[in-house]
């Protein structure tokens, strides 16, 4: 018996001025995914030419589920954002060329090459850098949405986990809390399909992961993660709701990991219908179809976005690979903060 | 200045720092009604109200990762765990999110830890534990052990203040059994001081904890014997190397006592660190005297024979003296 | 919306035997069921007596939960048992002296003093001994339960956990596992509706713990936890399901913890209404009711049965204060267990 | 006898063990299809089937306790973490439970958890940890490390026939690295015997894992200045302390190497048993050369940095010498 609603899709531009986007942010919309991907395609081939040092991420399949959900976001909310959610740093500003360095392990990257991969995140965007462990960024956010509460902010955290890491204990300590709560949280699942190389039947017994929402005691939503506008107004909708005292919601974006987990892995055990089927769905070919069949978008706005985002990822690129590679310089001192790294506004 | 217990010097300080700062608040379990299994946090929840003193589920994990969160947020989490043993199940919070945060993406974590440890009344294999070396040993984490009130209170503000994650390791044996003065006054005691807890001038004892209490009536019985100093670190994370190496340097001997398990135990690096700056210096091998390397046993005789008792102390001291 | 399934209790006597106990098999329940308090009241005592070190847990209301599942296990099934399960213990055979030679720390306590409470067991008898952190030995079920699925026997593995202890992500990995690989594994949750000072509400938010069984893909029951006969049914369902190959089941088995959390804890929090509404629903009267309607059951077979209790408890106490407390030797060497240890039959 | 990389005698020994005793399985996330992320189980699954070769969720805790339990009921698990600095998730499974169990209860946990770990190739903080230090304080827990083919099927066959919890460290670098010549036959190597990769009279160099090889490259740069004796402990809990003391009897000066962070690292509990034990025979002070107390860094020349490097060592050395 499923228990998560599921989210229709989204059909008119109507529909999206209702959700409260005009025409500009559909074009924005548009121009984020293609930002992503091309971060993320450009990234790929810096690491083919041997200029990012140890491995690297993709989130071919993800973009319109990351973006839509940063998209939903305001300024003041947080998120927590993971190795598939490129978009999410993009829709909340993120410096291409600070993305690069980061790759490539050069000093102007956010951890000034101390991480690498999108182990980082600019937290004056309201994003906090994450760790590997899968899902350990969970009680983070569940905690950012708790001083939320204490303090009576209409704010909101977002926490991403992907469907593999949802048997951990993290997702459950979070979402437990959360609900016992009822705090300003929204918990995001890219369901990509595959954790690695384990499908779903091997991750989780039940038929949906929104399923558990109903166990935490909140909604849960499953959304076709390859449709930027449906996962847009489910955001928006769940934020919304968070933010005025609703509680948590649990969404969960369905799409497939449409590369190996990583450069090394060529995803052998990932049936070739279901790429094919997949790409049949590729988010940004259906965003682009959408806009045309309802918000006349043009060869010439295609074009331009296309120019304007090709060269700001060639001056990206240069200007990161201009960045040097860090010198070990105040390491150790690094580990620890300094009192005066509290003098900031919001640890007023 | 008034003469309070341990666990009072705690509470109070808890108490005034929350009144004083609105960022700070206390999550844990049963620390709201019930006001802590201890109780240090008896009637907060009444002052403070169900959002500043929190009765979180049975979840180390979210309690701590939560304050990471709100710490992040701006705020000044207090976590209790009920016994310190169960820090265990938070273990990957605080070592991969709250140690490495600011190194990597330069994001300080100002959470604090309260951890009720050790022990000396049968509480068995996992409510006993002093797990403080195991922490030690990860960048990034600050560890206070305070034994005396007025370093309780000192260490406890300036943990909260500390913008790092640091670990409080207050020993259950001295909550009640310790009385003496505090400072009315809001005072910090800084991390990475030692405080010489009685001066002497032929050997070196170096501790923590309970434990000061173990070495100060070891050194009363060998009075006119032998002149012990001992050195109480107060914080292990970051430690006092120079006062310690400054008394090695005086009295040519060390002995090194903690109540935690002995192998790749903190000792060894204090032990580590003496040889590599004051080998010169000895005139005999620093000794340790420690817990035996087995789980913390329930039985009375099982526990004395466990933790470290004066006896064991004064023999260490008498062989370092005949050395 | 509730989910799991609620369990009627059981009315006749024709019910039970169709649940194959017999006359027989009832008075084994009722005497088992005052054996368990027994030992816990006589512990009490004992422990105010200063005969104890410690603390001292009991499992008051919980016996019918205990005694009802262990009387559905079958000899080469397993389980680990927690600090109200008493009964489990006194079901599967413990001898009560060595019961208290464990709660005051004598040699012949299972543990030899090294552990003390409840925190022992009879591997013999089947049951793993517990660690305090909750619920640390769900997984540790899990994993004997995987053992018995690999080597293809029909055996199943028992798990208990507190309500409270479900907010813990062990109870999820745990589930998770169980579910995604139908492993033969039963979980009983004992909801006494605290946990220490914490009421329900504020542990989960979901109606109740049963509800979660659907998150793992398997099925949830609440059962009346002061129905020993009911509890039983329950559990031998489920049991047997896990034996057929049917997967894991989720019991909830619900009553109030009718004591503090422990020895030194007056339980101030706990509403009086909320103590004297359970106390009319003591699992031994209710039993002891239910035999004298039902079977019966007579004021000799009750007093000669309470008359044995007496004075195995008598003799027990007796013969357990007879054990020394231990002296420490060869406690360093105990830590690690020699190869010869292993050459047991289930080792072979 | 054949030569081999470091992983194909890994996975060879493995195999062969499944094939000869049916109570041994592989459980770990992506170890089945795909083989394990390094492959090490490449195949399994075709020959031993799904419930030998078990592709787990991603749940540590489960997968550690989950091998307890199926361990206490006579299986022989062996469980593999992706990467061994996932092993912080399942940190309270083996300190509070396997590691504690036997004293307690009487009950063997034989199970092994095989941790690819170490750095070197631009991993970051999370993908590069040597977190063996902090298990080595546990009593109830076991600990290799090995550095050669050869010792990496010995040891692992060891680890598996052992009754007590063994966590299995295999170093990432090595992996394809190091080819050597590994006996046909079943074999195992005891644990606590260190193995004297290189004999020498001035000082003794006391290390394992992939530092092995560095302390092989920096002797190799001193030959006929200075004569080192390289101790290769195989196995750090329990460790070899006879076979260091008689180096150290003979040379008079040792030095200590390892990959992991040094506060509290297992480097000083080697310096403070050989303080302890060895005093009257060093000339010198005993030297450490360690990690600094950082997480591991992405960019090559911070993680070049961080690493204990040959010049260090070499450098480590010379000082000794002209102590
Ligand atoms: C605690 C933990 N264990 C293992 C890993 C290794 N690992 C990295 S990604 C991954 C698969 C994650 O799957 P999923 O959560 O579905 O995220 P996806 O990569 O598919 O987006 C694994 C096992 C990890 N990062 N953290
Ligand atoms: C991981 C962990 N954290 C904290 C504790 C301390 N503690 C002991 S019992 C208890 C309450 C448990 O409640 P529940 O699971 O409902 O079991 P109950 O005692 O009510 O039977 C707590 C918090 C513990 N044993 N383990
Ligand atoms: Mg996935
Ligand atoms: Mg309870």
């Amino acid at each position: 018996m499923a228990i998560a609603r599921e989210a229709e899709p989204v059909s008119s531009i109507k529909e999206t001025k209702e959700a409260g986007l005009d025409r500009e942010d559909l074009l924005g919309i548009y121009r984020n995914l293609i930002l992503t991907r091309g971060i993320e395609e450009r990234g790929h081939i810096l690491y083919k030419q041997g200029k990012i040092p140890g491995s690297f991420y993709t989130g071919r399949g993800n973009e319109a589920a990351a973006v839509g959900v940063a998209t939903a976001m305001r300024p003041e909310d947080v998120g927590t954002p993971l190795h598939r959610d490129m978009g999410v740093h993009v829709v909340r500003g993120v410096e291409p060329w600070r993305m690069f360095a980061q790759f490539m392990g050069r000093v102007d990257g956010p951890t000034r090459g101390r991480d690498g991969n999108v182990h980082m995140a600019d937290d004056r965007l309201g994003l906090i850098a994450m760790v590997s462990h899968l899902p350990a960024m969970l009680p983070v956010a569940v905690g950012a949405a708790l001083a939320f509460r204490i303090r009576d902010e209409k704010r909101v955290a977002i926490g991403w986990f992907g469907e593999g890491a949802s048997a951990r204990g993290d997702t459950h300590e979070s979402m437990n809390m959360a609900g016992v709560r009822r705090l300003p949280v929204v918990f995001i699942c890219d369901n990509n399909q595959w954790a690695y190389s384990t499908p779903t039947h091997l991750e989780f017994a039940c038929e949906t992961i929104a399923d558990r929402a109903q166990a935490y005691g909140f909604d849960g939503v499953v959304v076709d993660g390859t449709d930027v506008l449906a996962v847009y107004r489910e955001a928006k909708r769940a934020i919304e709701k968070a933010r005025e005292g609703g509680g948590p919601t649990l969404i969960e974006c369905l799409t497939l990991r449409m590369e190996g987990h990583a450069v090394h892995d060529d995803a052998f055990y990932v049936p070739k219908e279901m790429f094919e089927e997949w790409a049949k769905r590729d988010p940004l070919e259906r965003f682009r179809t959408w806009l045309r069949d309802n918000a006349d978008f043009t060869d010439e706005e295609e074009g331009e976005i296309s120019e304007q985002v090709k060269k700001l990822l060639n001056d990206a690129i240069r200007k990161a690979d201009e960045s040097p590679l860090p010198e070990p310089e105040g390491e150790v001192d690094a580990v620890y903060a300094t009192p005066e790294e509290l003098e900031t506004p919001h640890h007023k | 200045m008034a003469v309070k217990t341990y666990l009072q010097a705690i509470s109070d300080a808890l108490r005034d720092e929350m009144r004083r700062d609105k960022r700070v608040f206390v999550i844990g379990e049963d620390v709201g009604v019930y006001g802590g299994a201890f109780k240090v946090t008896k009637d907060f929840q009444q002052e403070f109200g169900p959002w500043r003193v929190i009765d979180a589920p049975l979840s180390e994990t979210a309690i701590v990762g939560g304050c990471t969160g709100a710490a992040i947020m701006g705020m000044r989490p207090v976590a209790e765990m009920q016994f310190a043993d169960f820090i265990s199940c938070a273990w990957d919070q605080l070592v991969t999110v709250a140690a490495k945060q600011h190194y990597r993406a330069g994001t300080p974590v100002p959470i604090v830890v309260r951890l009720p440890s050790g022990g000396g009344f049968s509480g068995g294999p996992f409510h006993s534990q002093n797990p403080e070396s195991s922490f030690a040993h990860i960048p990034g984490l600050k560890i206070a052990c305070p034994a005396t009130p007025a370093d309780a209170k000192g260490l406890l503000l300036s943990a909260i203040e500390d913008p790092n994650p640091v670990l409080y390791f207050e020993h259950k044996h001295l909550y009640r059994r310790i009385k003496d003065e505090v400072p009315d006054e809001r005072y910090t005691i800084p991390f990475g001081e030692a405080r010489i807890h009685r001066e002497g001038d032929d050997v070196t004892l170096v501790t923590w904890g309970a434990m000061v209490y173990t070495a100060d009536e070891a050194a009363k019985q060998l009075e006119g014997e032998l002149s012990v100093e001992i050195i109480d670190l107060r914080t292990i994370a970051p430690w006092d190397r120079e006062t310690v190496l400054e008394s090695v340097a005086k009295t040519s001997k060390a002995l090194v006592l903690h109540e935690d398990t002995q192998t790749a135990g903190f000792g060894a690096e204090i032990m580590a660190t003496i040889m590599e700056e004051a080998f010169e210096d000895l005139d005999a091998p620093v000794k340790r005297v420690t817990a035996p390397d087995t789980p913390v046993p329930f039985a009375p005789p099982l526990e004395k024979w466990f933790l470290p008792q004066v006896e064991d102390v004064v023999a260490g001291l008498k062989d370092l003296a005949e050395y």
